[in-house]
């Protein structure tokens, strides 16, 4: 099987490596087949690959080769295959296919063809690389892959100021929680010596109770700083709060971008890093309460920001931050199943938005502002639909996948007893309400209402193309049937084994799943038991009555909450902050070490001033130098004669 | 004791010919003092007797480096009253140091050597002992290469002392023969091509040169005016040219 | 792997390689002048430069196919008596410390030679002949075990280095020099002192019995300041670090290049070859005063970066930036072998050789990434004569293909895994935290400030639509601008997914520094 | 009342203490500064010849017929110079020479 594996990454490489450098002499056409070709045997080995740990396989992990040795150190590039992986690699590369197939109608008539489908398949390598490693070194590597493949196709309009600003911001917010995920692994290294995932995980439980001293007289478990360490990593591509800034300015690069990194693959790289080592975090609860506050958090007010935003995208994108902030919580509260489970719906129902959003805007030739859509419905009844199926499985309509994943994760949260618990619960359960209060919202004020739509756009109006249509109804299945399909064996059935460990005492996932009698009962139970559903209900009512009945009630709520309406459109002022503070900070601190310290203190008093000192004393000494040879002569006679006094009488 | 004898009467005057070099106002006369200690010098250097070199001192020194010196005083056209003016100013120091150098060396003679210069007075050479033959001996065995080094540094300040008093005064003619020998005809002279002229003997200094040697070789002179030698008069004084620069 | 250095050893048995490595190019340099400068003799001279470079640099690859990696022991040593009198001795070798040096040498200047190509107008032939000079004498300085030796070549460097800045370089070009000489020449005094109270004690110049000489703390500790002096400033350590703007800005493309690649690495070497073994103890006393101020090149400079408006001297203060790395995983190792963090018991000795691998990769990594960073530079200056930044802005649209090549050469420069940049600076991070904690953590900031200087730079300079008339004249790459780039490209990837033959060459080298700087020589 | 060495070597020294003094005096007058080092050297000569006679050893004498050479060398390039000098500058005041002088 290892030729398998290794073709699974390789093959977008090739692919990407080929189109990117020979990318005029194959074309257009020979770009996105070539890419494609590459994304399709990755995701058929991929169901290999699935097939082969669903029948029962060894988990695999083994090196490919050796990247280095330091000391007794071995750094080796490899593969850890088990079910996880194996559910991973499955994902990300059917969501990877189903985007190149859609670029090719989104991207048509754009200038870097060949190099926007050499950057998606080098995506798809990286995050490939990502999840089937077995090692820290490898997992950093895709880890940062990624950040960079992101940076480059955010912005991808080069010539937009908007967009390379966005694209260094994304990589910089990226790289702070880079700068945590390597203390962390540095840490895990230099207790355990080792950066292999085995006997990392091996070593948990000791290192629980090991203690490292960080500030003088607080003592830490080292398990809990290198939790914590890796959460930071988590927290930046996962973009939980307050590093998730980044994630709806990244909304500047094109649609597919959106969907493929920006909501199914790349930030569910944090969630799938903390479940891949929930062996760790297992034993450390101050970072399970850390994650589940921030979780919880990131989900319910980034949820609301996606009510007073006007970009259809951004909307959707801060849908996203709300979806990751209950995988997190999920995993706070030990439910990494959980957490897992709905990252893979949320995977596909998410995509599904995002590319249904982006034909939406193809259709309108760029336009993202909500206020000048509306009343879509009968021009694009297959966007319409499929938009529709993702609204409700992102809302959790009973039935749909996005019920199941969710439903599921609110009654583990609701069960924990990690401290903090509490908190995510409410959080959560106030977040589904606004999960479908924002949701319907974008649906009612795009498709339904009057028409907003200027002439010029409106003369062209019409269905995207089939490339565009397929892959949202590719997506729409799975987004309808797969919780549906999935819950009980993948959830609840053990399906990830060994691969996620959970401490019996925290185990509640299978608290959940006692109750669990196939997903029709679900339904029942979920509609007996919990809140939730009817929150979602709710949540959509009230859409309905603020952007179908009353047009005009937003408008007058806006005025009359102005306060927190502002509020809310400055993003709670985490923007303003950065830029106003710290980069302003950073810049003005750059400007004053160079100017003052280096070229004032160093350069000036130091260097130039030595020098100075040494022309203020040559100019004393020059007196001396009269110019006269005689002079000379005679000093070079008295110092003689004076060192010969010094010979003869001084000895 | 007229060893004695003679060593004072020498040395005295050789101190004050030096005294005579340092002080007095023409540097005419401070050459001759000047000249006078050397040949004193030589005299003690006889009593050493180191006879070679005493007389070298005088055929060198006397001869030919004090002549020399004579030479430029007298060439140079200098004005000694300019020179003495603050004559006395570095006298001070000057003895000064003169008395501190004494002092030195006094004090290493008396105080430091008196075990070597007990044996002051030296063994009288054996009978048949030539100076200029040991000398010769030594210098041209062991001392070959400084000796030929010596002959070197003597060329080289030969050449150096030209080189630094030549000087080409500009307009001077002087003769360069290898270019006089290397002229060719074509440099002197020029085959001309004159027109037949109607009017012979009124237009142009060349034709009418051309017309009367062509009346000499023939009393025909329409005919021979069609092709005849000219020398022409620029040629003449082009070709003064190569032979004379500088 | 045996057959691969005994194979390799055949091919060079007998052949006194490293002599025809240092003298070669010196030939060569004189060749180029000798040929003349008119044009004819400048297109003669560049030829015989660049053939002379190439030939080099395969000269010098059976270098490596011919190194025995399982041993300490110097390697193709020459020996020969120099200067009796004294016991100075013409000797050379290398082992696994300079053996990369030397190639990331003999693979630099051709490159060198191919970006002066075409660009150089004034006096051509001198310009080429100096680079070959460089060449020779940079070998000589990584493969001389002699001290006297190696201060030769270290000062005759200097040299056709103040030349080729003085001459090719920009406006304030005489500044430039200056400083560049009085700063490294104010350094090298005190080691020459150094060099010779050594030789008084152990009675030769030969740099291996100088590390088994017996000292006193009190001579370690002015010995260790003198060396110090020379090396921190070539590294260069904060606060002696103001000359490398100033000659990186005002001298020529060529010259930057080979002054970040390999001018800096021999401060960095020196600290290898001669502070740590030759004075462990006075290393450990005073390694955390070096930690700091690594600490403080890593953090202070990279803000400082973070404000210029000239693309050179960005890259100048960045390189100071990731020098201090090299200086930080040198001497973090004393701390390391002190205990630092709890791990450090179970974990010490890997720690110390991760810091230590870390600091020597960083040092060829920089080589290769700074290297290719002012050739980009050189690039864009040729065409505009203009290094501010404000005075480009959207390259990628004239440029593409240089666009692609600088974008990854910065994003290397960031340290991204897979480009060698990474390496280094991840393995003296995970060294450090055996050290402690808040070591790693001030060191590790970098990926922060690193990645925010570099980026700022491509976004302001490559990125954005057309800035002015100037960038919408702009010509892409021709092949022979392509090719040099290229050529790093490759290498810098390459030791970015599979730096173990790097590391294999140094291994056992390194592994014998750390044993023999950890027993004192009190 | 015999001759010895420490007769000529005080000669020596008296004749070198006043050369040293006449260049003092004589500090304007290139000429004169050219014949007091030669008075100089001709005391070094007595010295060399005064040990070489006590010693019995010719070295000295040898060393003598080199500093012979070199001093005639030495007078004959600087009055060379001299000669250039006063053509240039129609002078040969030491005092008018501070080019030196920045």
């Amino acid at each position: 099987m290892e030729g398998v594996y290794l073709s699974i990454i390789l093959a977008p490489l090739a692919a990407s490596v080929a189109v990117g450098l020979f990318g005029s002499r194959v074309g257009r056409a020979g770009a996105h087949w070539i890419t494609i070709v590459g994304v399709s045997i990755s995701f058929v080995l991929s169901l290999v690959v699935l097939a082969d740990v669903l029948g029962g396989a060894e988990v695999y992990s083994g090196a490919v080769y050796q990247w280095g040795q330091v000391g007794g150190l071995s750094l080796e590039i490899g593969f850890l295959i088990d079910h996880l992986t194996a559910l991973m690699i499955t994902v990300v590369s059917f969501v990877s296919l189903a985007v190149h197939i859609y670029t090719i109608g989104y991207m048509a008539d754009d200038d870097g063809y060949q190099r926007f489908f050499s950057y998606i398949s080098l995506f798809t390598f990286a995050m490939l690389t990502l999840v089937m490693s077995n090692n820290f070194l490898q997992l950093f590597f895709g880890w940062e892959a990624v950040g960079v493949v992101s940076y480059l196709l955010i912005g991808f309009w080069f010539k937009r100021e908007t967009a390379i600003f966005a694209n260094m911001k994304a990589f910089l917010v990226n790289r702070v929680g880079d700068f945590g995920f390597l203390l962390g692994i540095a840490t895990l290294l230099a207790f355990t010596g080792s950066l292999d995932y085995q006997t990392v995980f091996g070593a948990a439980e000791g290192l629980a109770d090991e203690r490292i001293s960080l500030f003088s007289g607080t003592e830490w478990s080292v398990l809990t700083v290198a939790c914590l360490g890796l959460f930071v990593g988590a927290m930046d591509k996962s973009a939980q709060m307050p590093l998730h800034v980044w994630l709806p300015d990244s909304m500047e690069g094109p649609t597919p971008i959106s969907a493929l990194i920006h909501a199914a693959t790349m930030v569910t790289a944090g969630i799938f890093m903390v479940a891949r080592m929930s062996p760790l975090f297992e034993y450390s609860q101050t970072a399970l309460s850390v994650m589940l506050v921030i979780g919880a958090t990131t989900a319910i007010f980034t949820g609301l920001l996606g009510v007073v935003q006007q970009d259809i995208k951004r909307i959707v994108a801060y849908s996203t931050l709300s979806q990751l902030g209950y995988m997190t919580v999920a995993l706070g509260a030990s439910a990494y199943a959980a957490g897992i489970f709905h990252l893979m719906t949320h995977a596909f129902f998410k995509a599904l938005l995002f590319l249904a959003a982006g034909s939406v805007i193809i259709a309108l030739h760029h336009e993202q502002d909500i206020r000048k859509m509306g009343g879509l419905r009968k021009y694009m009844p297959i966007t319409y639909w499929t938009s529709v199926i993702g609204t409700l499985a992102l809302i959790g309509f009973p039935g749909f996948s996005g019920f199941y994943s969710k439903d599921a994760l609110i009654e583990a949260v609701h069960l924990s007893a990690t401290p903090g618990a509490g908190y995510a619960y409410w959080c959560v359960l106030l977040g589904v309400f606004v999960t479908a209060l924002y949701s319907f919202r974008l649906l009612f004020v795009v498709f339904h209402g009057e028409e907003r739509i200027d002439q010029h756009a409106r003369e062209h109006l019409k269905e995207s193309p089939k490339v565009v249509t397929v892959p949202l109804i590719l997506l729409a299945i799975p987004s309808v049937v797969i919780g549906w399909i999935t819950i009980g064996p993948v959830l609840f059935g053990g399906f990830f084994e060994d691969s996620i460990f959970v401490l019996a005492q925290q185990d509640v996932v299978g608290l959940v799943g006692e109750e669990f009698h196939g997903a029709a009962a679900f339904i029942v139970h979920a509609a007996t038991h919990s809140v939730a559903l009817y929150l979602a209900a709710a949540g959509a009512l009230v859409a309905w009555f603020l952007y179908i009945r009353r047009p005009d009630l937003p408008g007058i709520l806006q005025s009359r909450l102005a306060v927190l309406h502002r509020v809310l459109d400055n993003k709670y002022y985490f923007d303003w902050f950065n830029e106003n503070v710290v980069a302003a900070a950073t810049r003005m601190l750059a400007g004053s070490l160079w100017r003052v310290a280096d070229a004032g203190v160093i350069d000036g008093v130091g260097i130039n001033g030595s020098a100075r000192g040494v022309r203020y004393l040559a100019g004393v000494v020059r007196t001396l130098q009269t110019g006269y040879l005689y002079h000379y002569a005679f000093a070079m006679i008295i110092g003689l004669t004076a060192f010969l006094v010094w010979l003869t009488f001084g000895g | 004791m007229i060893t004695s004898l003679l060593f004072y009467a020498f040395s005295l005057i050789l101190v004050l010919s030096a005294l005579g070099v340092i002080t007095s106002r023409n540097p005419v006369h401070s050459a001759l003092f000047l000249v006078l200690a050397f040949v004193q010098s030589a005299m003690l250097w006889l009593l050493l007797e180191a006879e070679f070199l005493a007389v070298v001192l005088v055929l060198v020194y006397v001869g030919a480096v004090m002549v020399l010196f004579l030479f430029v005083v007298m060439m140079l056209d200098i004005n000694v009253e300019e020179l003495r003016t603050g004559f006395t100013r570095y006298v001070p120091i000057g003895a000064a140091v003169a008395f501190v150098v004494v002092l030195e060396i006094g004090h290493v003679i008396w105080f430091r050597s008196q075990d070597v210069l007990a044996v002051a007075t030296p063994e009288p050479y054996p009978a048949g002992y030539s100076n200029t033959q040991a000398l010769g001996s030594v210098l041209y065995t062991e001392h070959v290469y400084a000796f030929e080094l010596a002959a070197m540094i003597l060329l080289l300040a030969i050449v150096a002392a030209i080189t630094l008093t030549m000087r080409r005064r500009p307009g001077l003619k002087v003769q360069n023969i290898a270019r006089q020998v290397a002229v060719r005809r074509e440099d002197r002279v020029r085959l001309v091509k004159v027109d037949p002229v109607t009017d012979s003997g009124t237009s142009s200094n060349q034709s009418r040169i051309a017309s009367n040697e062509s009346r000499a070789e023939s009393v025909d002179s329409q005919t021979a005016s069609n092709a005849s030698v000219s020398v022409s008069k620029e040629s003449v004084t082009d070709s003064k040219d190569p032979g004379t620069g500088d | 792997m045996q057959a691969r250095w005994v194979a390799g050893r055949q091919a060079v048995s007998g052949f006194p390689i490293l002599s025809a490595l240092v003298w070669l190019p010196i030939l060569a340099g004189i060749a180029v002048l000798a040929l003349g400068s008119g044009e004819a003799g400048a297109r003669r001279g560049k030829l015989v430069a660049l053939v002379a470079s190439t030939v080099v640099f395969i000269l010098s690859l059976p270098l490596y196919f011919g190194f025995d990696v399982t041993t300490a022991e110097m390697q193709f040593v020459e020996r020969v008596s120099w200067i009796e009198r004294f016991n100075v001795y013409y000797h050379l070798g290398l082992d696994g410390i300079s053996l990369p040096l030397v190639l990331l040498t003999t693979l630099l200047t051709p490159l060198v030679v191919l970006a002066g190509w075409r660009v150089i107008q004034l006096r051509p032939a001198q310009y080429f002949a100096a680079f070959l000079f460089m060449e020779g004498l940079m070998i000589g300085v990584f493969a001389a075990l002699d001290g006297l030796l190696f201060y030769v070549f270290w000062e005759a460097m200097l040299v056709p280095m103040f030349i080729i800045i003085g001459v090719w370089g920009g406006e304030r070009r005489i500044y430039a020099t200056v400083k560049f000489f009085l700063f490294t020449f104010l350094g090298s005094v005190f080691m020459l002192v150094a060099l010779i109270y050594l030789y008084l004690q152990a009675g030769s110049y030969a740099i291996l019995a100088f590390h088994d000489l017996p000292l006193t703390m009190r001579e370690q500790q002015w010995i260790f300041v003198a060396f110090l002096l020379a090396f921190a400033v070539k590294v260069p350590m904060w606060p002696v670090h103001t000359w490398l703007p100033d000659a990186h800005v005002e001298a020529p493309t060529g010259g930057s290049v080979i002054l970040a690649a390999v001018l800096l690495k021999m401060g960095g070497y020196g600290f290898v070859r001669f502070s740590l073994p030759i004075t462990p103890d006075a290393s450990a006393a005073l390694a955390g005063v070096i930690i700091v101020l690594s600490l403080i090149a890593i953090i202070y400079i990279a803000f400082v970066a973070l404000a210029q408006e000239d693309m050179k001297k960005l890259i100048a203060y960045s390189s100071i930036a990731h020098m201090g790395f090299v200086t930080l995983g040198f001497f973090v190792v004393f701390q390391i072998a002190l205990g630092g963090t709890g791990g450090a018991g179970i974990f010490g000795g890997d720690g110390a050789m991760l810091a230590l691998q870390g600091g020597m990769v960083q040092m060829i990594s920089h080589g290769l990434i700074s290297g290719a960073l002012f050739l980009c530079v050189g690039v864009m200056y040729d065409r505009l004569h203009s290094r501010q930044i404000a005075d480009y802005g959207g390259v990628v649209n004239t440029m593409p293909r240089f666009a692609a090549l600088m974008v990854f050469f910065a994003l290397a420069n960031a340290g991204l895994p897979g480009t060698s940049g990474f390496v280094g600076e991840f393995l003296v991070i995970l060294g450090s935290f055996q050290a402690s904690f808040w070591l790693a953590f001030l060191a590790a900031t970098t990926l922060v400030f690193g990645a925010a200087y570099t980026l700022w730079l491509v976004k302001r300079v490559v990125f954005g639509d057309v800035a002015n008339d100037g960038v919408a004249s702009l010509k892409d790459v021709d092949s022979r601008e392509f090719f040099y780039l290229a050529v790093l490209a490759a290498g810098v990837l390459l030791l970015g997914v599979w730096p173990a033959p790097l590391l294999e060459v140094m291994e056992v080298t390194l592994a014998n520094l750390l044993e023999h700087v950890q027993q004192t020589k009190l | 009342m015999t001759v010895t060495i420490s007769h000529y070597l005080i000669l020596a020294a008296v004749l070198f203490s006043m050369s040293v003094a006449g260049i003092f005096i004589n500090r304007k007058n290139v000429i004169l500064l050219l014949m007091c080092i030669e008075l100089m050297l001709l005391a070094v000569n007595f010295n060399f010849i005064a040990f070489s006679r006590m010693l019995g050893d010719e070295m000295g004498q040898v060393f003598v017929f080199f500093i012979l050479t070199v001093a005639a060398a030495e007078a004959a390039i600087g009055l060379a110079i001299l000669v250039v000098l006063f053509r240039t500058r129609q002078s040969i005041n030491v005092e008018e020479l501070d080019t030196l002088r920045g």
